[in-house]
C-alpha cells in the first residue's frame, strides 16, 4: 500500500522490539469477543487510475459553472476565482499543517489569520473578528448564543429574511437552551417591517441579515435603533460577503455582531462546503467571542511575531464553560478568502461589487420588460432578486433545456410570494446568458 | 543588531525570508486584480441605492500586485510546519498523509464548481457519492445509520447530543446530565454544556481506563448518556466500554463515542459493536482529509437504528421500486433535530474520504490501524526509558509520556516539545489530556517508517539527555527558527488583533 | 560537529531539512504506485519475447512509499531561490512572474491530454491557439511568419542559421561563415558550428556597442549573415543597428537577430522594422512561460517573407475560401529545412504565452518594456557610486556592473554573488558578457517593484561596503544557506555523476 | 496590470532618480524613427475570467483522453500519472527557478538531476547520463553528431524503423554538415535486417530504435556487432521509455549510446510538448556527451553537495568549440519523471511494463481473431504494432465514432505495408475499449 511505508522486514523488527510476535497482539487490550471477526464488508481497494476514473464519472453526472450558466445564489455564490488562489492555497505548508497551537513553527498559519481578522474588521466595519466558523449559518446561531451570554436574556428575534436554512440552524442550535425565537416578518417590498412589535426587554438580539435572503438591502440603522432601544443586541448576518464591499458596514450602522458566510471570496462552491463561516464584533464583547483569535506578540528577541491567543474562551481550556465547543474550524478557506482580498484589494472589490450590482440591474430591467415575468419586490437589491414567473417548473425546465441554473424555486420558503424565483447574476453570468435566461423563463422563443 | 543583514529585513537563515503584513507591502494604486470588461449598462451605486447604504472605502485594505501576493503568501508558508515535510506528531489529531489524488479529485468541476441548491436531478453524482460515503463508514463504525452533515467533529458532538435528548424527549423524559471523563477532549463537555446540558466529570481510575464502578456511581435516571473516547485520549482501549455500555443502557441512557481515535480501530474492532450508539467520525484524521492550519474538518455522525429518526435534515435516500432509479435529498424526517449546516456540510471533504476509503479498501483501513498501532508502541518502546510513562501498559495509536523524570533538571514538556523543532519536527501534543501532568501525546501515525521513528525516537533521546547536561539550550529552544519563543502572556493582556495604521505612525 | 543534531541528520537551519538521495531511502519491499487490476489475462514475458530480451532488475532503482516521495521532493524544493519567493535578477534570463493563471490553462484536459498525432479535426483548438501565437508573435517582432517549433532559444538560433543556409544554397551561393559579436551568448556560436560554419567573431567597441566599421571590415560574400543581439548583453541597444544590418545585406548575407532580450523592446522597437531578417524568441524570457530550473523553454522563429519557404514543416494553415474553415498542418513546403522536433515544439509552452499576451494586450506588453526598462535604469542609478560600470550610458531592461571598484579588498564578483545570497537574493549573472572582465549582469524585469528595487540595492551597497570592512565575511559567503561553497573543481577533476550502492558500503 | 506592481507615483519617482521626465526618454537611444509609432495590432487585453473563457473553449475543441480512448502512441505515449507527480512539480521553488548556476541555493534541482541521471544509467545499461535534451528527435539527432566527433566519421547509418518525424530531424540537424545519411531496411518481420551491407569503416554510427516505429522488438546485440565489427558506434533510440523497464537495456546489449525520449514517466502528451530527451553513454564517451551534467561534490565543510559540472563540453564556456549548442533544457519535465521514477520505483515500473504488454497481446489476439483484420509483422511487440485493415479512413471514423482514437494511419509512413495502423495499448485503456476498438476497425456491428 503506497501509503503505509512499512515493509514486511520491518514489521517484524518492530515487533520484536515491542516484545511481541504478530500484528495480533498489538490489540490484545480488546476482547477477543469485542473483535471484528471478518474483513469490512467495503469493496476492494483500487488503484489511483481506477479510482480517478471512477470519481471524474461521479463528477460528470453533476451540473456545474463549467457545463452551466448558474443562476443560483441563495447563500452559496458562483464567482471567478482568480488561479492564485488555489495555487497558493495548495501550497502544501498549508494544506497540511493543523491549529497552530506551536507560533515558531505555525507563523505562516498566524499572520494570514491575522491579515484576514485585520480585513474583515474592515469589511463589517467592527473592531474584533475571530478565525473562522463553519458556516454562515452556525456563525449565525453562535452570534445568537453569544449575545445571550452577553446579556443573559434568552430570545432571540429572527427577521423572515434571514436564509430559510440559516433559521432551521439556528433552531437547532436553540433547541436545547430555554431559549424563545420569535420571527420579525417581512413587509411588501421585501424588507423586515419595523421591529418595534417583537423586540422588548427580554430579548437578547435581533438576528438581520443583509442583503436579505429574497435579495432586500434592509435598513440596519433602524433595526440597531430598535433593539438598541430595549437593550438587545443586532446580529446582523451576511451570506453574500462581497456586497460587504458596496453596502455601508453594518457595524457602522449600529450592529453588534457582524457575521456570515465568506464564501464569496474565492472559496469554491463545492456543493454547499466547505465554506467560511466569519464573525465579528465590538472591542467590548470580545471576551464573549467564540472561535480561534490571533493576536500580535514579540518574542524573546523583541521581534514581531503572532500567537493564538484569549484561548481562556476555549474549549480545550474552558471545556463546559467555554464560548462555544468549536475546535476545527475553516483555516484553509480562511486562506483562501485572504489571498482573494489581498488580490482583489481596496479598488478590486468595491469594482467587483459593482460589476455584480450592474448585471443585476441588467438583468432586472430585462425582466421588467418582459410582460411574461415580474419583479414582485420593489426593495433594491444587490446581485440578487425575486423574479415572479407564470410557472416555476416549467421556466426551470427551459432553463435546463438550455444549460442554464435557472434560480431558485421560493415555493418552498416564501409561498406567499406566488410563483417565483430567486435569481442571482455574479460577474461570471455575461449579458447573453441574461438574455437567454429571461427568454427561457419568459418561455419566449428563441 | 550586529548583522547588516537586519537593515533591509532579510534576517531569517537560509531561505526564511522576512515578510511584513500585507497592509505593510501596500501602495496606493497597486493592483492586483482584473475583472472583465462591462457588458451590460454601469450603474451609479451611489444613485441608485438608498442614502447612506453605499459605503467608503474600506478601511485598511492592501493594494497590492499578483507578484506580491503570490511571493507574500509563498514566504508565508515557508514558516510552517507541515506532513509534507515531516513527521508531525500531535497527538489526538491523527496527522497522517494526504493523499494527492484526494486533492485532484475534490477540484473536479462536477465537485468544486457545482451549486448545493441545484435540483437533485443536477448532482446525482454528488448524492451517489454521499450515498456510498455514509454506508463506507456506517460498516467501518458498525452503526446502522450515517449523516454526513456536521462539519467537524464538535458539531458531530453536538448534533450526537442533541439526538440523544431528541430521543429521550420523544419518550417524554427531560435528563438534564451528561457524564464525562476528566480525560476527555475538551470539546465533549463544551458540546455537552451548550446543548444545555450539565456535565458530570468522571474522574479515570489509577490505571487509566475507565471503570465501570465509576459509571454506575453517577448513573441514574436523570443522566442522558455518556460521552466516551475509545481509544481514549491517553491512548488506551477501553478495556470496559461493553460494561459500561451495559450499565449506561440499563439506566436509559445512551452512549456517545468520541470518534476522533477511530484510526485505531479499523477493521478491528466496531464502536457499535461495543454498545455506542451514537459517535462522530472526523474525517480529517482518520480518513485523512488535509487538516489545512486549523481546518476545514468534518465530522459526519454515524447512529443506531433507534436514533435514526432524529437524524438532522435533509438525508440522502436512494430511490427503490416504483419510484425509479437514483438519489434524492429527503426532507421528511418530522423528529429530525433539524438542521446544523447551511447546506450539506464540508462536501468537498466528502469526495476526499471516500477517495480514501476506496484506495484502502478493507485490507488497507485495517492495515493502517496495525500500523498506527504498532508505531505508537514501538515508540514508547524505544522512548520509555528516558520520559515516565504515567499509564504503564500497552498502547493503541498514541502514546502518552510526561516529563517527570526530568523534572530535577528544570528542564519542562513546553521545553522538550520547542526543543524538538530545532531538531527539524514538530512537537506532539503537549498538556493534554489535562489530568496527566506535563502530557507529552505522541500519535506518530501510520505514515511514518521505521527510520522515520528511529530519528525521532534518537532526536527525543538527545533532548532528555541534553537536558542533563545543557538545560540552557532545551529551556531557551528553539534556536533555529525565524522567531524564538513568542510571549503568548504578552499577547493575551492587551489584545492586539488587528493591524491598525495609525499605531504605525 | 558540535551540534548535536548533526547525530541525526537535521543540521539545517529553520525548516532546511536534509534529505538523503532517494536511493538512500530506499527499503527492499517498500511501494509507491498503485496499478490498475489486470482485465485481460496476463502474459509472461520472459516465456513470450525472444531469449535474452528480458532484463533483469533495474539497478539501484528506488523503492519508497508515496509519502516519502512527496517528502524528499517537497524538502528538496526549500533548498532553491525561485521568483516566487523572492527577486532572481539573473540578468539575460528575464526571470520574471510567471502567471498562475498560464499553468491552470495549459493544464486543462484539451491540452495537456491531448495527443500530437490525432487526426486535425480533432486538435482544432490548438491549432487555432498556435495560428493566433503565431500572428501575435509576428506583430510584436515586426516579422512576416513565425514557426513555434524550436524547443529553446538556442534550437531557434539553429533553425534560423539554417534557414539563411538554404536560402543561400538556393541561390546556388556556399557562404562558408558567420559574423558573431564576441559580446554575443555562446549559443550564437556554437548554433553556427553546429549547422557547419566557420563562426567570426565582431570585436565590441569601446563603447561596448557595435560599430558600422567593424562589420565592414570583415563582411564578404563568404559570409553568409551576422549574428546580432539587440538590446545587447551589455544592456544595450545597438544603435547602428540599421546601417549594419544595411552593410550586411549589400553583400548578400542575412541578419539573425537573438531575441533573448526582446523584452526591452516590447511595442517600443521591431527588430523585423529595424533590417533583421530572422530571429528567435524565448517564450521562456519575454513571454513568462516558468523556467522550470532549467527549462522547458520554446524558441519560435520568425522570419521575412523572404525565408518564409524555407520554415521547418509542418507549418499551421488557415484554410480559406472553397477550402472550407479551420486549421490544417501543411506539410507541403519544398524548400523547407525539415522537421526540428519530433512533434510541433513546446506546445505546452504556447498555451501560456498566448495566455500572457491576452492578458496584457497591446498597452500591457509595451508597459512590459517600459518598467523593465525603467527597473534596470534605476538599479544602475543606485550602483554606480559603489560598483564600476563598464560602459557608462544608459541601459535597457539590464546592466552590467564590475567588481573593478572592489579590487583593493580582494572582494571578486563571484564572492558578492554568494554574499548576496545572505541576503536572501539569487545572485545576478556573473562572468557574462566574457568580453567585460568580472561582469554583474542585473536584470530586474518589470515584476519588481521600487521597495523590491531599493532593498536589492541597499543589499548590494551593504556588500560593496562590507568588502571593505570585513572582507572576510564576504569571501566566504554564504552563510546562511544549507551548503557553503561546493568544490566545483573538484567535481570536475574526478566526477562522480551518478549515486551506486557499491561506492556507499 | 495586476503582473506590474508600478504606480503613477513610483514611476515618477524612479524617472527623478535617473534624471528623466518621462519615460519615452528611457529609449532615447532608439532613433525615433526607428521606434514603433503606433500600438501594436494585438486584441485588447482581457481579464483573467475572460482569458480562462476564451482557453477553455479552444480546449474542448480538441480530443483528449478525456473524452476519447487513445489508441495512439508513436512517440508519444498516453499513459496514466499519479496525483503526486503535477502537485510536486507545481511547487513554484521548482517552477519558478531556473538553470542551477548558484548551486547553494539550488541543491533541489540539482539533486533531482542526480537522482535522473542515476536511474538513467540504471534503464539503459549506461554509465552516464545528461541531463535532459530537448526530445527524443534531437536527440538521437545529437547522437549522431556525438559519434561523429567521437570517431571522426561522417557516415550515419539508420534503421528504417527509426521513427519517421526523428529521421527528418536527423536529416535537419546533419544537413548544414559534410554527412552522409544511409537507410537501412527492416526485413518483412518488421525487424532491421541485417545490418552487414550498409555498414562500414567510413561509419560513425548505426540508429536503431527499440522497439521499433512499428512496434517491433529489435535485436540489439546484432546491430552492436555489425556496428563495432566496423569501429562504428551504435547509438540506440528509445521513444516508448517504459520498454527499458522490460527489455534488456541496450548498454548491456553494446549500444554505445543510447537515447530517446521519456515522456513516458509522467509528462503529459500536451500535444507533442514539452517532452524529455534523455541521453546515456559509457563513460569513455563522457567528454563527448552533449547537454548539462551534475556532479557530487563537497562544501567547504566537507558535506556533500551537487554542481554542474564539466562545463567545459558547452556553449557557455566552449562557445563555437562546443558539444552542442543546448543551453536551456526540459528540466521541469525531467523532474516530473525523476518523481514519476521514484514513485513506481523498481517494482512498479516492472509490473507496469507487464501490463502494457498484456494489454497488447489481447488486442493482437483480438486482431488475430477477427477475419477483417490481420497483423502484418511478425515481430515481437511491447505495447505497440500493426494492424492491417481493409480501409483505413473508415475504420479510423468508425472508431472516432464511437470516441477512440483509433491509431495511427501508415499510408505516409510505411505505404508498403498496404492499409494499416500502428496501434498502441497502454494501461489507460480497458479490456472493454479494445474489444469496442477492434470492432470499429472491423467493422462489426457493435
Ligand atoms: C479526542 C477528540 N475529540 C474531539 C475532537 C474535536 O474534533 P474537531 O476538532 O473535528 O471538532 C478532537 C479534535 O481535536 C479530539 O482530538
Ligand atoms: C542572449 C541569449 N541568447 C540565446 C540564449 C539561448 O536561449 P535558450 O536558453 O532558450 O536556448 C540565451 C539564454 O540563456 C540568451 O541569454
Amino acid at each position: 500500500m503506497r501509503y503505509i511505508p512499512h515493509t514486511e522486514n520491518e514489521i517484524q523488527r518492530m515487533l520484536d522490539a515491542v516484545g511481541l510476535s504478530q500484528l495480533d497482539e498489538l490489540f490484545d487490550a480488546i476482547p477477543q469477543k469485542q473483535r471484528l471477526a471478518r474483513p469490512l464488508d467495503l469493496r476492494r481497494a483500487v488503484s489511483e487510475q481506477e479510482l480517478w476514473g471512477e470519481l471524474k464519472t461521479l463528477a460528470a453526472r453533476n451540473a456545474s459553472t463549467e457545463t452551466h450558466d448558474c443562476f443560483l445564489g441563495a447563500g452559496v455564490y458562483p464567482h471567478f476565482t482568480p488561479a492564485v488562489v488555489d495555487a497558493l492555497t495548495s501550497r502544501s505548508e498549508f494544506t497540511t499543517a493543523y491549529t497552530p497551537y506551536q507560533p515558531e513553527i505555525s507563523q505562516g498559519t498566524l499572520q494570514t489569520i491575522f491579515e484576514w481578522q485585520t480585513m474583515i474588521c474592515g469589511l463589517t466595519g467592527c473592531d474584533v473578528a475571530n478565525a473562522s466558523m463553519y458556516d454562515g449559518a452556525s456563525a449565525s446561531a453562535e452570534a445568537a448564543l453569544m449575545a445571550m451570554r452577553a446579556t443573559r436574556r434568552s430570545k432571540v428575534v429572527v427577521a423572515a429574511g434571514l436564509h430559510p436554512h440559516y433559521r432551521d440552524v439556528l433552531r437547532t442550535y436553540l433547541n436545547g437552551l430555554r431559549a424563545e425565537i420569535v420571527e420579525a416578518p417581512l413587509a411588501d417590498d421585501g424588507r423586515t417591517a419595523p421591529l418595534a412589535e417583537q423586540v422588548d426587554g427580554a430579548t437578547a438580539c435581533v438576528i438581520l441579515q443583509q442583503p436579505n435572503f429574497l435579495g432586500a438591502i434592509e435598513d440596519v440603522r433602524a433595526a440597531a435603533e430598535a433593539a438598541s432601544a430595549c437593550g438587545a443586541k443586532l446580529a446582523v448576518t451576511v451570506t453574500e460577503a462581497l456586497s460587504l464591499a458596496l453596502l455601508t458596514p453594518p457595524g457602522e450602522l449600529g450592529a453588534d455582531i457582524v457575521c456570515g458566510e465568506a464564501q464569496s471570496f474565492g472559496v469554491p462552491m463545492s456543493l454547499g462546503g466547505p465554506h467560511l463561516g466569519f464573525m465579528a464584533t465590538r472591542q467590548k464583547l470580545l471576551r464573549q467571542l467564540p472561535g480561534r483569535l490571533v493576536g500580535e506578540t514579540v518574542d524573546t528577541e523583541g521581534r514581531r511575531g503572532y500567537v493564538l491567543t484569549l484561548a481562556t474562551r476555549e474549549q480545550h481550556i474552558r471545556r463546559e464553560k467555554a464560548t462555544s465547543n468549536i475546535c476545527t474550524n475553516q483555516g484553509l478557506c480562511l486562506l483562501m478568502a485572504t489571498i482573494y482580498l489581498c488580490l482583489h484589494g481596496r479598488r478590486g472589490l468595491r469594482a467587483l461589487a459593482e460589476l455584480n450590482l450592474a448585471k443585476a440591474e441588467y438583468a432586472k430591467a430585462r425582466v421588467r420588460e418582459n410582460p411574461a415575468l415580474s419583479l414582485p419586490l420593489e426593495a433594491p437589491t444587490f446581485n440578487e432578486f425575486v423574479v415572479g414567473v407564470p410557472d416555476v417548473a416549467a421556466a426551470l425546465e427551459r432553463a435546463r433545456a438550455d444549460r442554464l441554473l435557472g434560480g431558485l424555486d421560493l415555493a418552498p420558503y416564501a409561498p406567499d410570494l406566488g410563483p417565483a424565483l430567486l435569481v442571482c447574476t455574479t460577474e461570471l453570468v455575461s449579458r447573453e446568458a441574461i438574455d437567454r435566461l429571461v427568454a427561457a423563463l419568459a418561455g419566449d422563443a428563441s | 543588531m550586529s548583522d547588516p543583514r537586519a537593515r533591509i529585513g532579510n534576517t531569517g537563515t537560509g531561505f526564511s525570508y522576512e515578510e511584513p503584513l500585507v497592509f505593510e507591502l501596500s501602495r496606493p494604486g497597486r493592483i492586483g486584480y482584473s475583472l472583465p470588461a462591462y457588458d451590460v449598462p454601469p450603474v451609479d451605486a451611489v444613485q441608485m441605492l438608498p442614502d447612506g447604504s453605499v459605503r467608503d472605502d474600506i478601511e485598511g485594505m492592501p493594494e497590492v500586485s499578483e507578484v506580491d501576493v503570490v511571493r507574500h503568501f509563498t514566504r508565508m508558508s515557508t514558516w510552517n510546519a507541515s506532513v509534507d515535510l515531516g513527521l508531525y506528531p500531535l497527538g489526538s489529531c491523527t496527522m497522517k498523509y494526504n493523499p494527492k489524488i484526494n486533492e485532484r479529485a475534490a477540484r473536479l468541476g462536477g465537485f468544486a464548481d457545482a451549486h448545493p441548491l441545484q435540483p437533485a436531478s443536477e448532482q446525482q453524482g454528488f448524492l451517489e457519492l454521499c450515498h456510498r460515503l455514509e454506508n463506507e463508514l456506517a460498516e467501518i463504525c458498525g452503526m446502522d445509520r450515517v449523516t454526513l452533515q456536521p462539519a467537524a467533529g464538535a458539531q458531530g458532538e453536538l448534533a450526537g447530543i442533541m439526538m440523544i435528548r431528541a430521543y429521550h424527549e420523544h419518550r417524554g423524559e427531560l435528563r438534564s446530565k451528561i457524564l464525562v471523563p476528566d480525560s476527555a477532549h475538551g470539546t465533549n463537555p463544551a458540546s455537552a454544556a451548550l446543548n444545555g446540558y450539565e456535565v458530570v466529570a468522571i474522574p479515570s481510575d489509577e490505571d487509566g481506563i475507565l471503570h465501570p464502578e465509576a459509571i454506575e456511581a453517577v448513573m441514574s435516571e436523570d443522566v442522558a448518556g455518556l460521552m466516551i473516547t475509545n481509544p481514549s485520549t491517553l491512548g488506551l482501549f477501553e478495556e470496559h466500554v461493553v460494561r459500561i455500555c451495559e450499565i449506561v443502557h440499563a439506566k436509559g441512557g445512551l452512549v456517545y463515542g468520541d470518534g476522533a481515535n477511530l484510526n485505531a480501530l479499523l477493521g478491528i474492532a466496531r464502536p457499535g459493536d461495543l454498545g455506542i450508539d451514537v459517535m462522530h467520525i472526523n474525517l480529517h484524521k482518520t480518513f485523512s482529509t488535509p487538516h489545512g492550519g486549523g481546518g476545514p474538518g468534518s465530522g459526519p455522525v454515524g447512529v443506531k437504528n433507534v436514533l435514526a429518526p432524529y437524524l438532522p435534515t435533509p438525508v440522502v435516500r436512494e430511490l427503490a421500486g416504483a419510484e425509479g432509479a437514483g438519489f434524492v435529498l429527503d426532507y421528511d424526517l418530522p423528529q429530525s433535530i433539524g438542521r446544523l449546516h447551511a447546506n450539506f456540510g464540508n462536501a468537498g471533504m466528502f469526495v476526499r474520504a471516500h477517495a480514501y476509503i476506496r484506495s484502502l479498501g478493507p485490507d488497507g483501513l485495517k492495515r493502517c490501524a496495525e500500523m498506527a498501532v504498532l508505531n505508537a508502541n514501538y515508540l514508547l518502546a524505544r522512548l520509555r526509558t528516558a520520559y515516565h510513562v504515567p499509564f504503564d501498559r500497552a498502547v493503541m495509536h498514541e502514546c502518552v509520556l510526561t516529563d517527570r523524570s526530568l523534572q530535577d533538571t528544570g528542564v519542562t514538556t513546553l521545553d522538550v516539545a520547542k526543543r524538538l523543532i530545532d531538531y527539524g519536527y514538530h512537537p506532539p501534543t503537549i498538556y493534554f489530556p489535562l489530568i496527566v501532568h506535563g502530557a507529552i501525546m505522541i500519535e506518530p501515525t501510520e505514515s511514518e517508517s521505521l527510520d522515520g521513528l528511529d530519528r525521532f525516537a534518537d532526536a527525543m533521546l538527545a533532548i532528555a539527555q541534553e537536558a542533563r547536561e545543557d538545560a540552557d539550550t532545551v529551556r531557551t529552544a528553539p534556536h533555529h527558527t525565524r522567531r524564538s519563543r513568542l510571549d503568548e502572556t504578552r499577547a493575551a493582556r492587551k489584545p492586539i488583533l488587528r493591524w491598525q495604521p495609525a499605531a504605525r505612525d
